[in-house]
């Protein structure tokens, strides 16, 4: 495969994973509170990409997509939505808790910002070490509004860390629309350039477009010129947290929806290839058909896999 | 007496308060959304509308600060919180200022600033998620600590922090919300630091508040099997703290035992069993026993979850052995949430 | 007195209460940790000369300025100061706590941007309620780099609240200069107007300039069109806490210290006055000298004055 | 041995940590300036220079989190507040994140962090600035919380953090920075969770951490001149709680009273007297005591403020009390602070 292809499998394969935990999901076996990030996986994809593996990924709640494409193991994932002791966190940590250390994916957490200002520590780090490693932040529009947002990015300037802030703009906090939120006027990637670092406004819906921010963006932290922010536009498919559909519940309409699916990631990157002639309809589908028997697999592992002992219930701790 | 759930307790008082006072105004992340926070605030909405029940950005520190700001001039702002574990960020604004603002700007006037947090447990909800944060608000001088257990309370508690004249947290258990009671229909006040026998007991005292103060019913239901009769009191505050009640009780029973839904290490359980060690001392004819959870944060996996939250056969196997009637308890209890469907 | 004889008269008022008072303070009397505001007057009087007795004004650790000149009264001042139970706290607050809520001074703080967040709920009161009141908040440069400066400036925005943002630059937190704290390029006003509310940077050491600018941005919040933001560049002269000077500190230079003493705004606005012939030096020594009986006297009625009683140490709690 | 100040041994033990452990630095508000959080950092500075030992800017949670992530990334962050009361704003990175961190990723791995909070007292601190947090900081696990009492433990705790493999808070008692006494010169550590015996005794109990420690070595003095010994506990940390040392004791004595810096409610003093009544209650022949502030925020004015803290005197008079030896205390006793000069 080329970069190109690679690119849309991995898409393919967040898609496929995703879809078939939202459909088991009602059967209420995983007992974690989900969020899903079914039609934002070029945000990912596209900048885990451009990423080293000894880089490293911090994410939020809504975290599947970029612990996969960072390269976190998928049966961990999956064991660990099921609540098992093989999950990746070992069955203590849940959906928005998903972590992959060997893989770079150092950390996710449940409550906005945290993880913000953790990536910048751990960039500072790397810094502080001479290391060339890279960190970076994934984090929503509704994130901005948190003082955090503003005590880190004020921090990572003043120190230089190599660190790059992706804010994944799906235009909504839980129901909130973001011109309910913040000021008109002022763009998320224009607050990102007031503390003056580099900052680009890109589609995110482009897994190739977000690929080519990512790159020169992963350039410029490498070479020790200090944080990037990058703000990737698209939309959130789901409900904020569940695997359903919601565009009944008023807080935003069917045809919302139906624009945004109609730019769905992948099939914006699959027209692209084959119209290049650089893929084919059968070699897609042939990604996806790996794709979900990956994905069963490791959905059968999981529930074939043992919960964790309660004699074990405060290991851990001291 | 006609019945309503918890969470359509919350909600009337709300509405009832705003019809009288038209200084109270709501606001929090989704107050206004089609979920109303658990249908609490829906019906205020939709009465009051946007102007006095209003969504906010995100950042909760700033919006403590504007509550307070707001009860400064004359308002009665009730803040909700989804998860009272989001709190963590208003702890400055909260304790540094709301709490002190009476006492250190040289007693002229209160905050009457409310703020309502919800306690998540269970189904996965995690470390981060179902925390219960009555000891922490407790330690601090200036905060009344509310903690319903029944709809009642939580209407009548409520009502006393939107008439009242200090900060006041409330923080509500999930897992009540759909617990049906009587519930007075007008506006009746139920005062903060005033515990009440939940159920009268000679043997035994079981102490407790929100979610626990239930499971303690439950718990004495079982301990009938065992011959043994527990009177349980539901403290309803963590601050003020009804030592009184506590100490009453003993003077009975002269045993104890506390269920918390968070940590024993400082926690009320803790203080609970302080003023039976200061005050009770006389009273007690065998040793203290708390139950909580245990010194860890909230798992996720099922069966851990099972095993971390305190539950009535806990409480009454508590109960059991400070009587050492050590029978281990057969009985199975079904989970207080059971029937509850996620996502939650 | 016309008008520019009342700016002057007040910032030499507060001048001689703040010299007074530091003159006094080694004696170790005055038990509460102290922030002089000497050399700053002019943004206090300035701002609140173009404010109503019925508009609030929020400060923080570096309060008397602010209090003196929104018409606190001056001997509750010296009092609190004292730990007198005349005191404008009772002697429960301290230097740090002042307030005199007839005079609209609600509250100060000594935690950093506190009152910012505060000043906005009252503001936010005022608009529910349709007065025409405004609030102003009172903060320096130091409390830019905290969390709630974020949410607070994009609160006030969202909601149009009628709240006057003033930041006191004095170059320094603590010990520590504005460029190893804030990114070069991003100035303090840029950053209020990146909110997408006005902005205004002014000379915090004119109080004709400050009291122009200040009339114009209350102007702005008076009509309901929302938040104004105000940069006034200044400088301390005493030590960040306590009476003494402290250009031998080592983080600031003696030569520094006397550029800005050069530039002391008392000695601005009388030149400026008597060089246009509407003020004399008689007339501003007698302001001096009236400022001075003031302020022995109320530091003599605040010594007589008793403690608070001890068995009064809970009273205000439950 | 060699004697050092309380601050001194801060410093020492900071400057010969980093000597042996390349990853650790400090950071915090005015750790580089020329009073070097009085002193304690100074040396350090000196030595090491501004790559390891820098100033902030302002903004307490975003620090903590980046603490937490150099952690993650093999460093040993030490940050210092100046007041442990501005940690208020960064409760949730420490207790949603730091504290949990080991627990809800799947015990892989902690961060260890250390963070040095300096509580203020007297001089007209006042209400923001002379908290003592330990009982929050105690109440959620996931984090160590030492509260050295003296300068051989604050040195040996420290040493005891920065090479550890959790999360820790050190609380420093302001009034105890010009503390003299020996201090091993070599890294000797001093373990969490376990208490030491002060001075023996054989009547009474005195339990306390930090200031208070000292103050009840202090109330020891004076009941020997009313024929009373007193034996006391210093329990170094918050968490873990040595409830072992406690019982120890109470088999001896069968009378306790607990002292603590910071409120009873659900105060480390109410811990300690919940241990007394679940596991020392068969020794205990009298009611516990708390020696505590009372309910309301730090006053300013200095009578309040000689009545708000507890000392020798108070803490004594409680022993007699509990003795029944009611006698009351002629003494007098000069403030722990009486020589200070301010501004703060
Ligand atoms: C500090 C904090 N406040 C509130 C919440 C509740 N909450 C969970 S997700 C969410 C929406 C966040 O929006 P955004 O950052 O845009 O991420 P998205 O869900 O759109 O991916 C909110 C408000 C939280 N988890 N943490
Ligand atoms: C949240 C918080 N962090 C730290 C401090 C300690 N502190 C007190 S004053 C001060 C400097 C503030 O600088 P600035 O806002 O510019 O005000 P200035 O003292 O220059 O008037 C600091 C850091 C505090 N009071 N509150
Ligand atoms: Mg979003
Ligand atoms: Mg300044």
């Amino acid at each position: 495969m080329n970069r190109e292809e690679r690119l849309l499998s991995e898409m393919i394969r967040i898609r496929r994973v995703e879809e078939t935990l939202a459909d088991l999901y009602p059967s209420q076996e995983m007992r974690t509170p989900t969020h899903f990030s079914i039609g934002q996986e070029a945000v990912a994809v596209g900048v885990c990409a451009a990423l080293r593996r000894d880089d490293v990924v911090y994410s939020g709640h809504r975290c599947h997509a970029h612990y996969l494409a960072k390269g976190g193991d998928l049966s961990g994932m999956v064991a660990e939505l099921y609540g098992r002791e093989t999950g990746c966190a070992h069955g203590r940590g849940g959906s928005v808790h998903l972590n992959d250390p060997e893989a770079g994916l150092i950390a996710s957490s449940a409550i906005l910002g945290q993880t913000m200002a953790v990536a910048v520590g751990t960039a500072m780090a790397f810094a502080m070490d001479g290391r060339d490693q890279m960190a970076v932040t994934f984090f929503g529009d509704g994130t901005v509004e948190e003082g955090i947002f503003h005590e880190t990015l004020n921090f990572a300037v003043m120190r230089r860390t190599p660190v790059l802030f992706v804010c994944e703009n799906n235009g909504y906090s839980t129901h909130t629309r973001l011109d309910v939120r913040q000021p008109a006027g002022v763009p998320i990637h224009a607050r990102g350039a007031s503390y003056g670092m580099p900052s680009r406004l890109v589609d995110g819906n482009d897994v190739f477009a977000v690929f080519d921010a990512a790159r020169q963006a992963v350039a410029h932290c490498r070479r020790g010129a200090g944080p990037f922010f990058l703000e990737c536009t698209t939309y959130r498919w789901r409900e904020h947290v569940g695997p359903f559909w919601d565009y009944d519940k008023g807080y935003r309409s069917k045809a919302e929806v139906d624009s945004w699916v109609a730019r769905c990631p992948i099939r914006r990157a699959s027209e692209r290839l084959i119209a290049e002639g650089s893929c084919t309809t059968d070699r897609i589908a042939a990604m996806e058909r790996a794709s979900q028997i990956e994905v069963d697999a490791a959905v059968a592992a999981a529930r074939a896999a043992a919960f964790p002992a309660v004699e074990d219930l405060t290991l851990g701790t001291y | 007496m006609r019945r309503l759930t918890y969470g359509q307790a919350i909600s009337e008082a709300t509405v009832q308060c705003m019809a009288e006072d038209p200084n109270i105004f709501v606001a929090g992340i989704g107050v206004d959304d089609f979920k109303g926070i658990f249908g609490t605030t829906a019906e205020a909405f939709r009465r009051f509308g946007p102007g006095r029940v209003f969504d906010i950005p995100n950042g909760e520190n700033a919006m403590t600060g504007i509550a307070i700001g707001a009860a400064a001039a004359g308002k009665r702002p009730l803040v909700v919180h989804p998860r009272n574990d989001f709190m963590f960020l208003c702890m400055d604004q909260l304790f540094n200022l709301a709490a002190k603002w009476r006492y250190m700007f040289g007693n002229r006037s209160g905050v009457p600033v409310v703020f309502r947090g919800i306690v998540g447990r269970g189904w996965g909800q995690g470390a981060t998620h179902s925390q219960s944060l009555q000891a922490l608000f407790a330690h601090i001088p200036g905060l009344y600590v509310a903690l319903p257990a029944s709809p009642a309370d939580a209407k009548g508690l409520l009502v006393s922090a939107l008439t009242g004249d200090g900060p006041v947290v409330i923080l509500e258990n999930r897992a009540l919300y759909e617990l049906e009671g009587e519930v007075p229909e007008s506006l009746e006040k139920v005062p903060f630091g005033r515990g009440r026998v939940v159920r009268p007991g000679t043997d035994i005292t079981i102490v407790g508040l929100s979610l626990m103060a239930y499971e303690a019913a439950r718990a004495a239901e079982i301990l009938v099997e065992h011959n043994v009769s527990a009177e349980v009191i539901d403290l309803r505050c963590a601050r003020p703290l009804d030592a009184e009640i506590i100490l009453t009780s003993l003077r009975k029973t002269g045993r104890l035992v506390v269920a918390d839904t968070s940590w024993a290490l400082c926690g009320v359980s803790a203080e609970v069993a302080a003023i039976a060690a200061e005050k009770g001392w006389s009273h007690l004819k065998a040793p203290v026993r708390r139950v909580t959870p245990p010194d860890c944060p909230a798992p996720v996996a099922k069966p851990l979850e099972d095993a971390f939250h305190p539950n009535p056969l806990t409480i009454a196997q508590a109960c059991l052995d400070v009587l050492k009637a050590g029978v281990p308890l057969g009985a199975r209890v079904t989970d207080v949430q059971a029937t509850f469907a996620g996502p939650y």
